[in-house]
């Protein structure tokens, strides 16, 4: 795989914002500034030292969270990964209980149990991140097979990298979904790397999507900084699983601009910043406003007010976070079981 | 009302008709138990009973069917999980130790995974050392896991109907030797409750407590050694998480000695764990140590000549009783 | 998958026995005819309750294991299945040896400590069969690892099912051989069921060799009633890995006569009798003695001789296997560890 | 000589770099273990040093790791397996405990397994549930395994070079929270044997028997403990199968107490294990029954708040001595 050139190509695919709405786009824009302003927060949280654990940042990917999850409703259900702040706040959490629960407070998503790996909104269908690399794509299918199950029009969607296409758990879920035929959308957010290993050495494709044979399902390739895009190719695998025709498996080429972990480049550097340039050159939120913009479909102002907007409500959320009590040691045993 | 008798499998497969019959929430995932009726003869009829709706065949895919079950589990069904023998967890363990077991936990208490993994385990069938496995030590050292180990017929419906009502994952460890026991099987749904031991014998010089096939093992060792005077009591816990120590702990202290008896290895075996915990519970009124008797710290062997050494019997749990009652 | 269709389309396939010479031809009967009257007679002693434990046998695929296995010398290691007595004796294991163990007696391959499920004979490079489905393909690359670090000019080959190709273990496996370029070459033995489930209901493929596509390996499928197409197919393979260009897959169509395990279909029909008949037609071992006798190539007096020669090995065999004694329940403990 | 520092894990990258240029044998192979040098530093310029052809960087596929180092050892090679966090064990344990750690008894004994499984255990790093495992007791229970836990940079280095030397699969259990802790380290290669506990520090009134990194909250709870009197002997198993029973056990005898302390919770721990064979051995000495130290039946909790608490510490375990103490 050649980042750079694969840009170019992408470039070429890209739809434009025509076809869409002024709302429409409004609402792409606003997921991915809330990502991008939240993660941001939490990178710069960490680095000072405020956030303990581990994280893992979806500053860049914006465009995929925000362009697949502008597909579902509230009763459709995601599992997501280690990296899934993104997928999250694409779904509708909200900032206050995400960043108590980064800070360890008792107002978190997991009341401090769980972490940056394991925040959750079942009132919204946000089934978990996961911190095993693969292990949200079975629990999907078996999702998708309570919303068949029950007939409750309902699907799922389930978001993992390049890296996990090479875990069992991967294959497993993906020919079980194919063979049930269940109403899934598989995600691949296609960002290069398996932490520090890239693409090309840990497998022998450039596209994940063409795994997707090897289980008798349809898939396609999307840009994965080009919301627009990656909402039209999500929005064809979601009709497809609602109208009974089963799992699609939808890949997005994306990049991500932090390391791994963290903030900053650990030690080693393993991406040239050539390679960053080219990707940020692309950047998922400009690309959207200039199209917006140059369309003439969104008026400037507007996208101002979603950063403003977004902004402020990091900066409450923030304190709130900071002024959540700890969680108390006396409870450490609860919640193991439900009674 | 005469005692209707059923074998250990068929009061599994009678429970869950009649928990499938009850409930459209529960549903059973495996490989071939709906079409053939699972290779332990577990499902028959099911699939006639209930259709293909809730009786699903799934292709060798060990982690995906657990998964599945997690995910349906969470959205509110109540999946009968089958992975066939104890030993293929190694396989798809993430889904039930990492993910099932600590999902509620981790995710601050809201979501319930009332999924029910059965398995078949134990030794005694010349299957070898990979189809063969006592694993309940990984399990019950799990938080958020229960484990049953049914040693009779009543009790594997009475447990399985508890299972399958429990919020939480529950692993149901049939024992493939017993599966052609037979029992009296009341015809009615009825639960034995987790963490209550069953005193199936009493007795005033030893307690032996022995986890599933065991205890019919040990029952068989204490009819023995009555007639050589010495009094057994034997305790089946039933569960092993929740594991109900105080039944054990109030018989030792009446006999002042303990043996406990299971199929899987003996190092790091729940015979350490329940020996640890009665010592602790019952320090003063133990006369001699608690004496374990589990198998040799091997893998299990294939050849029957070797299988039937390896295994803890009526035999090797009677010596124990007696080598425990002269010690004092 | 429909069976019977399918043969008839491999026949049209179905190679020629012109261009093997009548030893090649005879090398490949042999090895077929040893698989048949092994399992023939393991079969018969398990229906008389004189074996143990599981028996899968292998009765039907011979063409599998004598083409795929004639491609390879002692050096070149392979892993097997829970159906491994085909793969043992077209390796060269022994019967005395292999009827022992399957008595579960001392003198057997694993001194009756394994029984049919761990046959194994490090002498001639068969690792063992195995009773966790899959799990041998991430040992047989193990395997080529070590030749190719080693340099030694020696392969690897790994046997597996359909229904293994739904398991984790062969997707982790494929893909790591390929990102690594290991010499070891994946047979898959497609016997249209895993136990009682057939493969339409497993897997949405009808050529589980399309599956290689995903990890950039080439594949091809080959008529596994006949042991020259295996052998031309499988000679392919390995030469391929044996030049460093990497793993291939070859898939095999084949047939077991007999049930999943034991001899006799336990209770419930899965495969209708006319499926069974048309399969029997194309019987391996007849087809190759037809074959050879119409191109004037093979003496049918020859195959009749291996027929004869083999018999008396079994019979020698099975007495060597009624005589060993039984292993010493003693050394219960020994060999868990080297020392 | 003045005696040189080394902190856990440069411990680690010496021995491994130590015994590849004394083996050609030994290799690495894990998830970013080659260019990235490994998540935890763990292999630090080996790639410089020996090159691509030994260190091997791989998919995110752990049954292939594991399987591919069980091929390469059954073969001859010195696998060194990375799989990077203990809890990934359960993705991949098949490959383990059904074939590594059983193939030399299934096959009859011919074949060798010396492969060496690398993983970063134990919590306290606000890693979450699936991040913070310390699963010994699931690998000490099966047959064919050995396990080593070393609890400084010392026995880090002399347990690692007996693992890669040694023809059994071992795997090897790194504490995260230690890996930057100093401590001397001889240059040259030199083997810390297995099975041979460390009594590092000599004490009359209580055995505290500590797995891992609570050796070093075990020996800071005794300096506390001897300032108000109580003398205590700290033992460290090093390895935990094989397990020495013997130390442990005369150290009983002198004592007459015992606690046993370990990261993993507390119910189906190794601290059962160890109660059980010490309680047999010395059970006539005993004052009290032992005493099991180990973290609460949950998982483990990402808020520091919650972790502190979950872990045992020198309070905890100075706690446990006081209490076991004042019993008799
Ligand atoms: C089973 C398992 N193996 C390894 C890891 C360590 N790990 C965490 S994230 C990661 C890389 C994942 O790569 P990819 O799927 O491409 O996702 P990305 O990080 O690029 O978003 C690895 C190896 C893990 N968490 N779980
Ligand atoms: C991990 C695992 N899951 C399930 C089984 C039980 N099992 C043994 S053989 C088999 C079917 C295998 O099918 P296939 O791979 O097509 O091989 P075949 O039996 O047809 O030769 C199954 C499900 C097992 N041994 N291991
Ligand atoms: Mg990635
Ligand atoms: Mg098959």
């Amino acid at each position: 795989m050649e980042p750079v050139g694969a840009v170019a190509t992408r470039t070429d695919r890209a739809p434009s914002v025509e076809g869409l709405d002024a709302a429409s786009l409004l609402d792409l824009h606003r997921r991915m500034v809330r990502i991008r302003v939240f993660e941001t927060e939490a990178g710069r949280l960490m680095e000072s030292g405020d956030l303990p654990g581990f994280l893992h940042l979806y500053v860049g990917q914006e465009a995929v969270a925000a362009g697949a999850l502008a597909t579902l409703t509230d009763a459709d259900q995601i599992t997501s990964t280690h990296r899934g702040h993104g997928h999250a706040v694409a779904k509708g959490a909200g900032f206050r209980k995400m960043f108590a629960e980064l800070f360890g407070r008792v107002d978190g998503y997991c009341h401090g149990r769980g972490g940056s790996m394991h925040i959750n909104d079942l009132s919204i269908g946000m089934l978990g991140a996961n911190g095993i690399v693969g292990a949200g794509l079975p629990i999907a299918v078996g999702a998708a097979f309570a919303a068949r199950y029950r007939g409750d029009g309902s699907i799922a969607m389930t978001f993992f990298g390049d890296g996990a296409s090479n875990i069992g758990a991967f294959h497993e879920a993906a020919n079980m979904a194919a063979v049930l035929q269940l109403p899934v959308v598989f995600v691949c957010e296609n960002n290069g790397y398996a932490e520090f290993t890239a693409q090309a050495r840990h497998m022998r494709l450039d596209d994940v999507a063409d795994r997707a044979a090897a289980y008798g399902m349809p898939s396609e390739v999307c840009d994965g900084m080009d919301a627009v895009a990656v909402r039209q190719a999500c929005r064809r695998a979601v009709d497809r699983a609602r109208a009974g025709e089963g799992p699609s498996l939808v890949e997005a080429k994306t990049y991500r601009y932090y390391d791994h972990q963290g903030v900053k480049g650990l030690r080693k550097p393993y991406r040239t910043q050539e390679e960053i340039d080219a990707w940020k050159a692309r950047d998922a939120i400009e690309l959207l406003e200039a199209r917006a913009a140059a369309d003439g479909v969104v008026d400037a102002a507007e996208f101002a007010r979603v950063w403003e907007e977004t902004r402020a409500d990091a900066v409450d959320a923030i304190a709130f976070a900071r002024a959540s009590p700890l969680p108390d040691p006396a409870t450490l045993t609860r919640d193991v079981y439900t009674d | 009302m005469a005692v209707r008798e059923l074998t250990y499998v068929k009061a599994y497969t009678e429970a869950l008709h009649q928990l499938m019959g009850a409930d459209d929430d529960v549903f059973v995932v495996g490989e071939d138990v709906a079409g053939y009726g699972g290779v332990f003869h577990m499902y028959d009829g099911l699939l006639a009973a209930y259709g293909e709706r809730r009786m699903i065949d799934t292709p060798i895919s060990e982690t995906a069917i657990v998964g599945l079950g997690v995910g349906a589990a969470a959205r509110g069904l109540r999946p009968v999980v089958d992975i066939m023998f104890m030993d293929f967890l190694a396989v798809c363990l993430d889904q039930l130790v990492n993910q099932a077991a600590k999902m509620k936990f981790m995710f601050g208490g809201e979501v319930r995974v009332p999924m029910v993994l059965t398995v078949a385990a134990g030794a005694g069938l010349s299957a070898g050392a990979q189809h063969s496995q006592s694993l309940e030590a990984w399990l019950a050292h799990t938080p958020g896991l229960k484990v049953a180990m049914p040693s009779s017929a009543h009790d594997v419906k009475g447990l399985m109907v508890t299972a399958v009502r429990d919020d939480n994952p529950v692993v149901m460890m049939l024992n493939k030797k017993l599966l052609g026991a037979k029992g009296a099987v009341p015809e009615e749904l009825y639960e034995v409750p987790f963490g209550q031991a069953a005193v199936l014998r009493e007795g005033t010089d030893v307690t032996v407590v022995a986890l599933g096939r065991m205890v019919v093992e040990a029952t068989a060792a204490a009819g023995t050694l009555a007639a050589e005077g010495i009094s057994v009591e034997v305790v089946d816990p039933r569960t092993v998480q929740p594991l109900d120590t105080a039944t054990i702990a109030e018989s030792a202290r009446r006999t002042h000695r303990v043996v406990v008896v299971h199929e899987a290895v003996t190092f790091g075996g729940l015979g350490a764990e329940i020996a640890a915990q009665v010592t602790d519970a019952a320090f003063d009124h133990l006369d001699a140590p608690v004496l374990r008797v589990g198998a040799p710290f091997a893998p299990v062997p294939f050849s029957p000549a070797l299988e039937n050494a390896y295994l803890p019997d009526r035999t090797r749990i009677a010596e124990a009783c007696r080598q425990i009652t002269k010690r004092s």
